[in-house]
């Protein structure tokens, strides 16, 4: 096989056997399409030029006979005698009663698709002709083998190590912790300020009025915690009582009186 | 070209355990120019072109191998390749042609259905492999060959696939619904066929 | 002795395992008669005198290998460039403000234990170098820089590093000033200095 013609397949692969062996060969097909085009081939003409009628008598002659031996076939194979059978009656039809698509337009497609499988099986014979390595090149047998070595170059400048010592030396310099003054109540005032004003009633009082009125946020957030542990404290030494009717609910106090 | 550039060429390539493109090559001779490196490449090629082992570009990386006409004396050590499959050859020479390609255009091509294990045993090989999806109902799996087929097969890339270019004047690489169309002188629908697209309703 | 025969053993110990005896090559080619073999092997070998491989006998065995001079051409070295670390650039910082240091006034001076290994980049790259041992108890190794350091960080000399006094007014000792600054009662950065997070952590 030698030229571009061949490659429509006129007289590649062809299978050269005869009719008793090819009913032999069932497992040799893949497929239908396969079959068909072996069979086509034995026109020995170019696929394009194939007689589909011819073929799928053909085909239908084939199925017949394998019936006939009692050879098992393969359910896509009747389907597709069941279709050429279709196809041939009705290209035998008048024209006036065909329907769309046409038989002509089937018999052209499946020309088509053979065409292309013969291309391909064509094309894996050339591909597999060629000179392959292992089975007629080889490669060289011990090679040395090429080495790449990795290498880390470093990326620094004078900008990011100036920087660094800064950073060691903020660092590792004797750390001087100032606290800022800020507003608080102490344990010593809330004591005399919260025992002062339950002097004043006997009724509860919600421990938030005993803090100063409009004092600054951190302020009253200082007022609160000292004046909580100033109530705690009065309650221990029994001059106040303290109640909460619920989890984070409001805290109570009232004097005990005596 | 210098002589020297031939000599590392030639050193680096028969001590390398993969093909090397130009590129590689380069970084090993210091960096030396590309076109240099290509032109070294061609005088090395030329002067083994008469010799018992040739200097082949493959999918644009180069690599020696023995000559092909003196396989008989090398045959008898060395292990024969693996014989494919009848399907298998067929599958490959369909990715090959169709790159990329579904199973399903495989299927229509070939008119059977296509084993899992045929399309396994040619990734296998590392001939074929998984080219991502095609974005398409159903976004299918797509298959295309790979720069070791190139090397096995001998081609120097997908150009010189046999027969290709003749196959693809003569459309036997277009769907089946494509070459009708065309064989119909469908003038009006042209722009249709070519949204198309997915050609496996065949 | 013919072409054919040079070539036929170019492929065949080309394609050769291990290095192969006149003998067992002469079984290769179809029981050539031993003298032409070895005529052969004298042709080829002449041959590759001059190229970038040779052939070579090895008692009584021979063998393609690549031509000694050009071993520098199949190793590579591949640079990557990363930055210093963060450990690594303080490191070389105190040695050059300080050098010679030893190791444990390095890690006096940083405040943390310093890997080994970072010493070993900062030599590996040129930078730093061991200046000695210290005359003091267990006689320490001591390191100092490179000129190859000045270089590469454009310092004429180590008197252009800047001083302590430089340091601060360029900012670069920013916890320490803030400190200052909290001292002085500086109103609304409270937020900001919150923020911060301890510096002594790092």
């Amino acid at each position: 096989m030698s030229d571009s013609a061949s490659l429509f397949g006129e007289d590649a692969q062809d299978r050269t056997r005869g009719d008793e062996a090819l009913y032999l060969e069932l497992d040799g097909w893949e497929g239908p399409l396969d079959l068909l085009l072996d069979l086509a081939r034995r026109q020995k003409v170019d696929l394009r030029s194939i007689s589909i009628l011819a073929l799928v008598d053909q085909y239908l002659t084939y199925i017949d006979e394998a019936e006939a031996l009692k050879l098992e076939l393969a359910a896509d194979y009747l389907v597709m005698a069941a279709w050429l059978a279709y196809l041939k009656s009705a290209l035998l039809l008048p024209k006036e009663e065909q329907e769309d698509p046409s038989p002509e337009e089937l018999a052209l497609k499946l020309q088509l698709r053979l065409q292309r499988l013969g291309a391909m099986r064509e094309a894996a014979a050339r591909l597999m002709g060629r000179d392959r390595i292992g089975r007629d090149v080889y490669l060289r047998g011990n090679p040395e083998g090429l080495e790449i070595a990795r290498r880390t170059r470093w990326r620094c400048d004078q900008f990011a190590l100036i920087e660094a010592y800064g950073r060691v030396k903020a660092r590792t310099a004797p750390a001087v912790h100032m606290v800022r003054e800020r507003p608080v109540m102490t344990l010593d005032s809330a004591l005399d300020r919260v025992s002062a004003m339950l002097g004043v009633t006997l009724d509860w009082m919600r421990l938030e009025e005993f803090l100063p009125p409009h004092a600054e946020p951190r302020l009253r957030k200082s007022a609160l915690a000292s004046s909580f542990v100033a109530a705690l404290e009065l309650a221990r030494l029994g001059r106040a009582e303290i109640a909460q009717d619920e989890v984070f609910g409001p805290l109570r106090l009232r004097r005990v009186a005596g | 070209m210098s002589a020297d550039m031939e000599r590392a060429l030639e050193a680096a390539l028969f001590a390398a355990e993969e093909p090397m493109s130009a590129e590689a090559l380069a970084g090993f001779l210091r960096d030396a120019p590309i076109e240099e490196v290509r032109e070294g490449l061609r005088a090395l090629a030329a002067h083994y072109e008469v010799r018992g082992i040739r200097l082949v570009e493959r999918g644009g990386r180069w690599h020696f191998e023995t000559a092909p006409d003196l396989a008989h004396f090398l045959r008898r050590t060395r292990e024969q390749v693996r014989k494919l499959s009848r399907a298998a050859t067929e599958v490959l020479a369909i990715v090959a042609y169709h790159e990329p390609v579904s199973r399903a255009e495989i299927e229509s091509i070939r008119g059977v259905q296509t084993s899992s294990g045929t399309l396994d045993v040619l990734m296998e090989e590392g001939w074929v492999r998984i080219a991502g999806r095609r974005e398409s109902p159903g976004r299918p799996t797509i298959y295309a060959t790979t720069p070791a087929f190139l090397d096995h097969f001998g081609l120097a890339s997908r150009r010189d696939l046999p027969g290709i270019a003749e196959l693809r004047a003569a459309g036997l690489l277009d769907p089946v619904e494509d070459a009708y169309d065309d064989l119909m002188g469908a003038g009006e629908d042209t722009d249709q066929s070519a949204d198309r697209g997915d050609p496996t309703d065949v």
